[in-house]
């Protein structure tokens, strides 16, 4: 019963959040419109995600997320900098293998989209059985460690929000 | 003015200035780097954190000037870090397929050598499929 | 508050809508329904047309927005009788499209149907020069519909042609509204019109591009040289009942120039009183020219039609580029005319090329066909309409326009194309029919028909369209007593504007 | 100080798209190119955010967050159809 | 009333054999008799009133206002006229019943005949003008049925049309010519228009409406050089030509020539075009029917000349001249009908009419020679003659008569002319009857049965009593028309056989005897005559038209040859042109608005725009380039939309972008992807002039209106009144919903019909040549084994209750906000979309089971029933009405029937919006030859067992 | 250097890029040159109230400056109407080009003389860029 009326509990908290953000002010009547489009709108959007994905909203997750946040400014300082002041044939770019734990989508998808957001690396495939990520680092001396760092840091952080 | 500047209005120039020079970043990389694959780190994080910067700015200035808050800016915030990353995905998927498993033949590049096999027994969604041989047109 | 002013709009709007709920699957259904509406539309329109004729022009505040703020349907004695002709082709043409079952062959055909009539009645009642880009894209958008409806490869390739001129048409139409609201500040054709009277000298180049720009625009509708070219084929490649449709849409050009002229650069225009009328005489004649050469140089029955539509609209325009009431009352009793006269001999030219199998409508005779003495003489008689020889209502029709348009300048001019035209479609007529009933009948082997033949019903519903001619013709007296008195109300100087915009 | 701040950035943002214009035209694969589109609206985005603070007015915003949806769309379609021929399949 | 009732009884009447033909033949005969009759009949008991001198007439209003009226008049040169129509009508009728093979449908022709033969008492009843050109224009139509009678025979066909073509003609001249003489005359009423011969005889319009009248008369009276129809209208069954060529058709023309006689007669101009073209015609068409084989044409042309012989008298303009001619009217209906009709029986009995092969068959059918003998005598002008007496009388004014100051001019002409008119009379007889027998015939011939020979014989008794008692028997008849004809300036003249020695009688004499020698040398005379190698007008005609309708051909296929490209061409250069010959032809003054200037960031988003145009034109040939570039100019217009304050604009145009570029990419997938060059350099250059002009002055019409400030515009009053009348804050959202709804209304209903289309396009793309080219297709580039990436599905299934949401929020706020029902229907349809997008058709139609048609029908049905509300409480369509409720926990919610209005627009939106996207990927299906899965996404890792990986992770390159 | 100047010389500039890709012979670039003739009008259309920045047309009692709203409302009308008809055509092309194998205006078979486009890879306003490995013309044959 529950599981048919909230079909993703975590989207119906992002929905409400998102409309009262949208609405722009903090009103009972908005709240109340807001509560109700977040049961509505997953209801009837549920048929298009068939997968509940399980999402814990522990500390692990806001760490992960600042986590992220923090990666991403310093990536782009990084990439600022490549981009300026890195000549192009000094460029130590390459394609890196990122063999995956995770196995829910959402969890792959997050991880690759981390992966994206954060210093030097694009996930840009994966693979056909969906165990290995596809990643191009711009300036990476030593791949290896660059995967290993990127399963440390973002792939076992993840396994704990998906748990 | 610039006399009265607040330590408010310092924050939101500064923001915005870094902002700007972000978002100038990404696309003088993504106009001055040798490859495609090489290019698409500008524009994903630099430009996406430029408009970010942006938007925080603005987030800050409404409120501090006008006295009106707006978080719109989040959304919009939120949406491009979603969507980000899966563009840059599927611009990447589209250039390998696109240039075949030799990635970039540009002398500029050193990895011209072709892509990493998987290690997993299996290829690369984009290259091998459910139906990869049914796939390939005849020639 | 009487609402029966925006009923012809309305009628068709809620229908359309219920088929495609409703009756999407259900062709006896919407066949009544169809045909039941247009017998409805008839009759309001015919309920409308007894109004006007009292001289009052009423309005129709949409919204209860009054003009020139809001959109107005207007009624007046030339809107109500191009409402009572929609409503008549309408009505033969959906009876011929159900009883040859052209409706079976595609989708949509009845609400689409129901769009057509509905934005070309939006387009004669409404008063609102924006609005009526509107109706001309409902109208239009229909008919690319109903044009392409039945299918096939030439039909589809010369549909391509006939959407994307009038898409260029559209975008002319709206630089013409952009000029014409940038220069004059109102939608209103008839504020427009006061502001133009009003305009500072220095605004004058803007109005006149605008407004001629605006006349292109319905020229191209109205097939006037040399805007026509995309005619011939669009008429020729869709389905005959379709062809006899479109015979309005010429139409609607031509109303639109008169409309449009006699509000917005009317009498009480200043110094600007007519300034589009130089250009659209030269125009209509050579239309009439490269129409009934085009009749004269026909390969088969359909481009024959198709290039009569052609000279009889450049005939029609000839007659309102003189702006005059005399002529346009003369316009007036031709245009309906033409239209059933153009719809009778598309749909007659198709029972013939059903008959003849392979032979279909080409001009070289074929075996003898069954039905070929009734499809002659049926061919006969509208070919005397087309060509405008008594005693049908094109003879009366040319008369007037002669008589009206004697002591205008260029007349002399109106009156040798006329005449001259008249002589060249006869002889393409005499050869025409020649060729496809008398060498047909010296012709031997025997036809092997090709497409089912129209059954008798089509026949009759041409012969109800040469009944509408004769009754045009025999009725004259009333007939021209009505359109005198609506080309008087067209041009009385101010008249439209007062009644639209109320006094003072 | 705000102004200038602003005008800076939108000139930097300026400055981005134009370069955006120069890989679009310059290509040279067509992945290039997308990409480059998709800078572009990125960019415009920043433009718009911009705008609103310069002007001080809200109206940019629904636009700004159109933009960052439907760029996105046009974006995954044009790679689409790159990959597969066929957007939707 | 009998009047219009003796004109219109032949009209109805014609249906009468028609329906008799189901009871025989001569049922039928009988039927078309009774109707003749009864309308003589009628003309007859108004004779003795009209010989009184009484003018009967008949007046109903038809087209008053053109002055076109059912107005008949009957004095006694339409009394003449009349009885002969009808009468010889008469017999006509009785020698057709017996003419007719059984083959022929004789239904058919009756109801010809009679249709005709209303149309020529028309003609001479009319009291109007205009009612006589209806009448006029009849005869042509009706003798073109007639004539092409027998439709199997060639000769027929080009007869009917020759004659209909060049009568036509005439009659438009016509048309021209009555219409100015009504003008002159100020009246269409015949009655007007004879009072007032001065004032149109002085009236400078005269001569061009005499000679556009003429053209009329000519044509039909087969004057030279009008005159080639006539012969080749033979191929008509010979009654039609006793009937045509005796009493009607070309006697039309005559009565014109008569009727108008008092209006246009006595001027010089009259003189030389009537008198001249009269003269030469008789002449010259003697002269050719002595030569004449066939003894119908032979007769044709003899009817050319004694046409030319009327046409003449009349031109000479005396009243004497006109007395002669009308009596000749009446002599010469008499024995033309009577030798027509003995053709018509020799070419029946001995199965031919060539002269070369008839001959002494006096013996053989002695009552048609009889007949024939005294009918040609009538014709050559032999006394005791009725030909004889009229001939007298025209000699009598030629010998008077003087042409450029000669006198002995017109006089040695006409000597000319009645000698060769006696030589073909003389030579009908002795060809056909005398002379030696034949060896054989055709067929059989003996005399006629007497229905057949009948009527000829009448005609033939009468012609005998004309010339024996002139004064007698036509002599009241002829001074009452001459009366009528002269305007009473003839006076009485007594008919009379013998005119005393005189230099006519001479003439005759002489005529006579050298006819007679002319015959005799026949042989000779022939050799010298097709010597002359005169042109053949029928040919020269045929030459004419068929090189007039190739030429027609040529001409219109050459500028109509199908070229969208030229079309295209021509319609932006002609609105090019108008508009600036327009602009130009009135002042112009540059305004004085203010500008704002310029910041940097639009100028860069100038050269944005200007440097994306530039790609597209340039890479236009690659079709994905290109709508990759023009994605920029979308971008570049709704920032300047954003920036120039028009946020709704924006929008929209944001959102209709994207869909347009999901549909381009959906139907670029199954065309070519490359545009081939096609055209040379030279049209690419005149393109992009054309182009350059229309920018120029697209740009300058931009210009021009952005500098000057304009009269105050309508929309102050929508600002003022959004709020207080429309319950909204966004005026340009209240317009479209409120002041302006019902251009919306149309505009949602543009776009489900569009998607309509759209579906009935694609729902029949599976059949025919496309379904063959679809399951044949094959895709013409590489493709990517992954359906659907992983990544883009999570990304998609997050992003579509958040577009929803997002769509909601646009929706709500857009009575008050930049927002409202269109853009809100196609962000939700664009949410959609990408499902479609990122989890495949199947997989996410499965999910969606919405009828798109239904919602079409649904939006704008709500969006109607939301203005018909309006109208149930009284209120015009689409009067909107807004209320702030209070509802628990939300607080004051501003309802405006607006927002129903919109809900219809945005279900429109949405259905058209996935009506077309969706019918489109799904034709793309049926090309595809290997489906997608039905999965969601190709790499589920979660469905996949799990398993160690096959070898350690390896690293990158 | 003014926001009108600009404004017109765009819609002058996508106005001929309009009008010369209507000129086109084939359906594709022909429907690109209506969308072109689209923007050019909409812009032009909206131009017809004048320029006015940051006053957008939002009611407000304080409000007193305010750009002209019926332009824009018929602007929203143009486009949707305009977005209804390019698909339209878009799919009336598409079903043409099934039906008949050609995508010419007008109808006709493809020209023997007519020429190939240069490879789509090649840069429209830049240099040639090198040639590619796995040129994707080549592989779709
Ligand atoms: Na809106
Ligand atoms: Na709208």
């Amino acid at each position: 019963m529950i599981k048919k009326l909230l079909p993703h509990p975590a989207l119906t908290i992002t929905l409400i959040v998102v409309w009262m953000l949208l609405a722009n002010q903090l009103t009972l009547g908005g709240l109340v419109l807001g509560v109700i489009i977040g049961v509505v709108i997953p209801i009837l959007t549920s048929p298009f995600w068939p997968d509940r994905p399980r999402v814990r909203f522990g500390p692990a997750t806001w760490i992960y997320i600042a986590v992220v946040l923090w990666d991403i400014v310093a990536a782009s300082f990084q990439i600022a900098v490549i981009v300026l002041f890195r000549r192009s044939k000094d460029l130590r770019s390459a394609w890196l293998v990122v063999p995956l734990d995770v196995r829910s989508p959402e969890a792959i998808t997050m991880l690759a989209g981390t992966i994206s957001m954060t210093p030097g690396t694009v996930s840009c495939d994966v693979s056909s059985c969906g165990r290995a990520l596809l990643v191009h680092a711009l300036d990476t001396p030593d791949p290896a460690a660059e995967v290993a760092r990127i399963k440390r840091r973002y792939e076992a952080r993840l396994k704990k929000v998906f748990a | 003015m610039m006399l009265d500047a607040g330590p408010i209005e310092i924050l939101i120039s500064a923001i915005l200035v870094v902002g700007g020079f972000f978002a100038l970043v990404g696309s003088w990389g993504l106009a001055r780097m040798p490859s495609l694959m090489t290019r698409l780190h500008g524009p994903t994080k630099v430009t996406t954190l430029g408009v970010g910067s942006c938007l925080i700015a603005s987030m800050i200035y409404f409120p501090a000037t006008q006295g009106k808050y707006s978080a719109h800016e989040l959304l919009i915030t939120l949406f491009l870090f979603l969507t980000a990353p899966i563009t840059a995905n599927m611009i990447a998927k589209a250039h390998l397929h696109r240039q075949g498993r030799s990635i970039d033949p540009n002398p500029m590049d050193d990895i011209a050598e072709g892509l990493p096999e998987t290690g997993l027994g299996t290829g690369w969604a984009t290259f091998e499929g459910q139906d990869a041989e049914r796939a390939d047109p005849p020639r | 508050m009487t609402h029966w002013l925006v009923a012809p709009v309305l009628l068709p709007a809620l229908l359309a809508p219920i088929m495609l709920l409703f009756l999407r699957k259900r062709l006896m259904e919407s066949r009544v329904l169809s045909i039941g509406a247009c017998l409805s539309l008839l009759a309001l329109a015919g309920l409308l047309m007894a109004q006007a004729s009292t001289g009052t022009t009423q309005t129709y505040a949409l919204g209860d927005w009054q003009a020139p703020f809001g959109i107005v349907l207007v009624l007046d004695r030339l809107s109500a009788l191009m409402l009572v002709v929609t409503a008549l082709l309408a009505l033969a043409v959906m009876i011929y499209a159900v009883v040859t079952g052209l409706d079976r062959r595609g989708w949509h055909f009845h609400p689409l149907f129901q769009f057509q009539l509905l934005g070309l009645n939006g387009a004669f009642l409404t008063g609102d020069l924006f609005n009526l880009f509107v109706f001309f894209e409902v109208m239009l958008i229909a008919s690319y519909g109903l044009m392409l409806h039945g299918g096939g490869g030439a039909r589809l390739k010369a549909g391509v042609q006939y959407v994307v001129v009038n898409l260029v048409g559209s975008t002319l139409f709206l630089v013409a509204v952009g000029l014409l609201y940038g220069a004059t500040g109102t939608l209103n054709m008839a504020h427009m019109g006061q502001r133009v009277a009003e305009a500072p000298a220095g605004d004058h180049g803007l109005i006149v591009a605008g407004g001629l720009l605006m006349i292109t625009v319905f020229a191209l509708k109205a097939a006037i040289f040399p805007l026509h070219v995309w005619l011939p084929r669009t008429y020729v490649s869709t389905s005959a009942p379709m062809a006899a449709l479109f015979a309005i849409m010429t139409k609607v050009g031509a109303y639109c120039i008169l409309r449009f002229t006699t509000v917005v650069f009317g009498e009480s225009a200043g110094p600007l009183a007519w300034a589009p009328a130089p250009y659209l005489l030269p125009a209509a004649l050579a239309t009439m020219l490269v129409g009934f050469i085009g009749v004269l140089g026909a390969r088969n029955l359909r481009h024959l039609a198709a290039f009569s539509v052609v000279g009889s609209m450049g005939t029609l325009v000839s007659a309102i580029a003189v702006f005059t009431p005399e002529a346009t009352a003369a316009a007036l009793y031709y245009l309906p005319h033409s239209t059933f006269a153009a719809a009778a001999l598309f749909l007659v030219s198709d029972q013939i090329a059903r008959r003849r199998g392979a032979f279909g409508d080409a001009l070289s005779p074929s075996p003898v066909f069954s039905g070929a003495g009734r499809l002659s003489g049926l061919f006969f008689l509208t070919a005397i309409a087309v060509v405008g020889l008594p005693p049908l209502s094109g003879f009366p029709g040319k008369l007037l326009i002669l008589d009206a348009v004697r002591d205008a300048p260029g007349g002399w001019w109106i009156w040798g194309f006329i005449l001259g035209t008249t002589v060249i479609s006869l002889l393409a007529f005499a050869r025409a029919g020649s060729a496809l009933f008398w060498k047909s009948a010296a012709t031997a082997g025997e036809i092997k028909a090709a497409t089912p033949a129209a059954p008798v019903a089509a026949a009759l519903v041409v012969t109800g369209l040469l009944g509408v001619l004769t009754v045009l013709t025999l009725a004259g007296g009333p007939i021209t007593t009505y359109l005198n008195a609506t080309g008087q109300q067209l041009f009385e100087a101010g008249a439209y504007g007062g009644a639209v915009l109320g006094p003072g | 100080m705000i102004e200038i701040a602003v005008l800076f950035a939108i000139s930097c943002v300026g400055l981005a798209m134009a370069l955006n214009l120069w890989r679009l035209a310059r290509g040279p694969t067509t992945a290039d190119r997308i990409l480059a589109l998709d800078t572009m609206t990125i960019n415009a985005i920043a433009l718009m955010v911009l705008m609103q603070i310069q002007q001080g007015s809200a109206v940019y915003f629904e636009a700004a967050l159109l933009l960052a949806m439907v760029g996105f769309v046009g974006t995954v379609a044009y790679c689409k159809f790159l990959l597969r021929g066929d957007i939707i399949e | 009333m009998t009047l219009a009732w003796i004109a219109l009884l032949p009209f109805l009447g014609a249906l009468a054999p028609a329906l008799a033909i189901r009871l025989g033949r001569n049922a039928c005969a009988l039927a078309t008799g009774l109707v003749t009759t009864t309308a003589l009949v009628l003309l007859l008991s108004l004779a003795p009133q009209v010989m009184a001198g009484e003018v009967v007439t008949a007046r109903i209003s038809w087209f008053p206002s053109l002055g076109l009226n059912l107005n008949f008049f009957l004095d006694a040169l339409g009394l003449m006229f009349a009885g002969m129509i009808l009468g010889i009508g008469l017999l006509v009728i009785i020698y057709a019943r017996f003419y007719l093979a059984k083959a022929d449908p004789m239904g058919r022709f009756f109801a010809f005949l009679l249709l005709f033969q209303g149309a020529m008492v028309g003609i001479v009843l009319s009291d109007n003008i205009l009612l006589l050109l209806v009448f006029w224009e009849l005869t042509s139509l009706s003798s073109f049925l007639l004539i092409g009678y027998w439709r199997h025979l060639p000769e027929g066909r080009q007869g009917a049309r020759m004659a209909l073509t060049v009568t036509g003609l005439g009659g438009l001249s016509l048309i021209a010519g009555l219409l100015i003489l009504g003008q002159i005359a100020g009246s269409y009423d015949l009655s007007v228009i004879l009072q007032s011969g001065e004032a149109i005889q002085a009236s400078p319009m005269y001569l061009p409406a005499l000679v556009l009248i003429l053209g009329g008369c000519f044509t039909k009276s087969a004057q030279f050089p009008f005159h080639f129809w006539l012969p080749h209208a033979m191929a008509a069954p010979t009654p039609v030509s006793a009937y045509l060529h005796s009493a009607t058709m070309v006697k039309a023309g005559i009565f014109l020539l008569a009727r108008l006689w008092p209006a246009l007669a006595g001027t010089e101009a009259w003189f030389y075009l009537v008198g001249g073209v009269g003269l030469f015609t008789m002449v010259f068409a003697a002269a050719v029917a002595l030569f004449k084989d066939d003894l119908k044409g032979l007769l044709a042309y003899s009817t050319i000349s004694h046409l030319g012989m009327l046409t003449f008298l009349f031109g000479l303009g005396t009243p004497a001249a006109a007395v002669a001619g009308v009596f000749h009217i009446i002599n010469h209906a008499t024995f033309k009908a009577a030798l027509f009709m003995n053709a018509g029986i020799v070419d029946h009995e001995a199965g031919t009419r060539d002269l070369r092969k008839l001959g002494g068959l006096v013996t053989l059918m002695p009552i048609a020679a009889t007949l024939a003998v005294l009918a040609a005598a009538a014709m050559a002008g032999v006394p005791p003659m009725n030909g004889f007496i009229s001939k007298e009388m025209m000699l009598e004014e030629a010998v008077g008569a003087q042409a450029f100051g000669l006198t002995w001019l017109v006089p040695a002409v006409v000597m000319v002319g009645i000698l060769f008119s006696a030589a073909y009379s003389f030579r009908y007889v002795v060809g056909v009857y005398f002379g030696p027998k034949r060896e054989s015939y055709p067929s059989k011939p003996h005399d006629a049965p007497f229905g057949m020979w009948a009527p000829s014989a009448l005609l033939v008794i009468l012609a005998v009593a004309i010339g024996l008692a002139p004064a007698l028997v036509a002599g009241p008849l002829v001074n009452a028309v001459a009366a009528v004809v002269t305007g009473g300036a003839a006076g009485e003249k007594h008919l009379s056989l013998w005119h005393g020695l005189n230099l006519p009688l001479a003439m005759s004499v002489a005529a006579l005897v050298g006819g007679g020698l002319l015959l005799a040398a026949h042989r000779g005379a022939e050799r010298v005559w097709l010597g002359l190698g005169l042109p053949d007008a029928k040919a020269m005609f045929d030459k004419v038209t068929e090189a007039a309708a190739r030429a027609a051909q040529r001409l219109t296929e050459a500028v109509h040859n199908g070229s969208l490209q030229r079309y295209m061409f021509i319609i932006l250069a002609t609105a090019l042109i108008v508009a600036l010959a327009g602009f130009v032809s009135a002042d112009y003054v540059e305004g004085a608005r203010a500008t704002l200037p310029a910041p940097g960031a639009a100028v860069v988003a100038w050269v944005l725009l200007v440097g994306g145009a530039t790609a597209v034109v340039l890479g236009h040939r690659h079709r994905y380039l290109a709508l990759i570039f023009i994605s920029v100019i979308g971008l570049i217009v709704s920032l300047a939309f954003v920036f120039l304050s028009a946020p709704d604009l924006a929008l929209t145009q944001i959102s209709v972008e994207v869909v347009t570029i999901l549909l381009l990419l959906l139907a670029l997938n199954l065309m070519p992807k490359t545009t081939p060059i096609e055209s040379s350099g030279g049209r690419r250059l005149r393109d992009g002039l054309l182009a350059a002009v229309g920018g120029i002055g697209m740009a300058g019409a931009t210009w021009a209106l952005l500098r000057r400030e304009g009269p105050p515009s309508i929309s102050e009053f929508h600002w003022a009144n959004s709020y207080s009348g429309g319950g909204g804050t966004n005026v340009v959202n209240v317009i479209l919903v409120d002041f302006r709804g019902f251009d919306t209304f149309g505009e949602i209903i543009v776009l489900g019909i569009a998607a309509l289309t759209i579906f009935a396009l694609l729902e029949t793309a599976g059949r025919g040549a496309s379904g063959r080219r679809l399951a044949t297709w094959s895709p013409d580039q590489r493709r990517s084994p992954e359906h659907h990436p992983m990544m883009l599905v999570v990304a998609t299934r997050l992003l579509l209750p958040l577009a929803l949401v997002v769509g909601l929020y646009i929706f709500l706020r857009g009575h008050n906000e930049p927002g409202g029902g269109f853009i809100a229907g196609l962000v939700v349809s664009i949410a959609l979309l990408m499902q479609y997008m990122a989890s495949g058709y199947a997989w996410a139609d499965r999910r969606l089971p919405v009828d798109h048609h239904g919602l079409i029908g649904f939006g704008v049905l709500v969006a109607a029933l939301t203005g018909l509300a309006a109208m149930a409480l009284g209120a015009p369509f689409l009067k909107s009405a807004y209320e702030y409720v209070s509802i628990p926990l939300i607080g004051d919610v501003g309802l405006s029937s607006a927002l129903a209005f919109d809900i219809g627009v945005a279900f429109t939106v949405v259905g058209a919006v996935m009506l077309a996207l969706h019918h489109l990927s799904s034709t793309a299906q049926r090309a595809e030859k290997s489906p997608a899965s039905d999965q969601p996404m190709d790499i589920d890792p979660s469905r996949t067992v799990a398993e160690p990986p096959a070898r350690p992770a390896g690293e990158g390159a | 250097m003014s926001i009108e100047f600009l404004v017109a010389t765009a819609v002058g500039v996508m106005s001929a890029a309009g009008i010369y890709l209507v000129l086109r012979a084939r359906t594709f670039p022909v429907v690109l040159g209506l969308a072109f003739m689209s923007y050019a009008i909409n812009v032009f259309l909206f131009a017809s109230g004048r320029l006015v920045i940051n006053q957008p047309p939002i009611y407000g009692k304080e409000v007193t400056a305010y750009t002209d709203p019926l332009p824009q409302a018929l602007v929203l009308t143009a486009i949707v109407i305009a977005f209804g008809m390019t698909a339209l055509v878009v799919v009336l092309a598409l079903r043409t080009y099934l039906e008949t194998g050609t995508d010419q205006v007008d109808g006709l078979a493809d020209t023997p003389e007519a020429t190939p486009p240069p490879p789509e890879e090649t840069a429209v306003l830049g240099p040639e860029p090198p040639s590619p490995v796995a040129p994707s013309r080549e592989a779709g044959r």
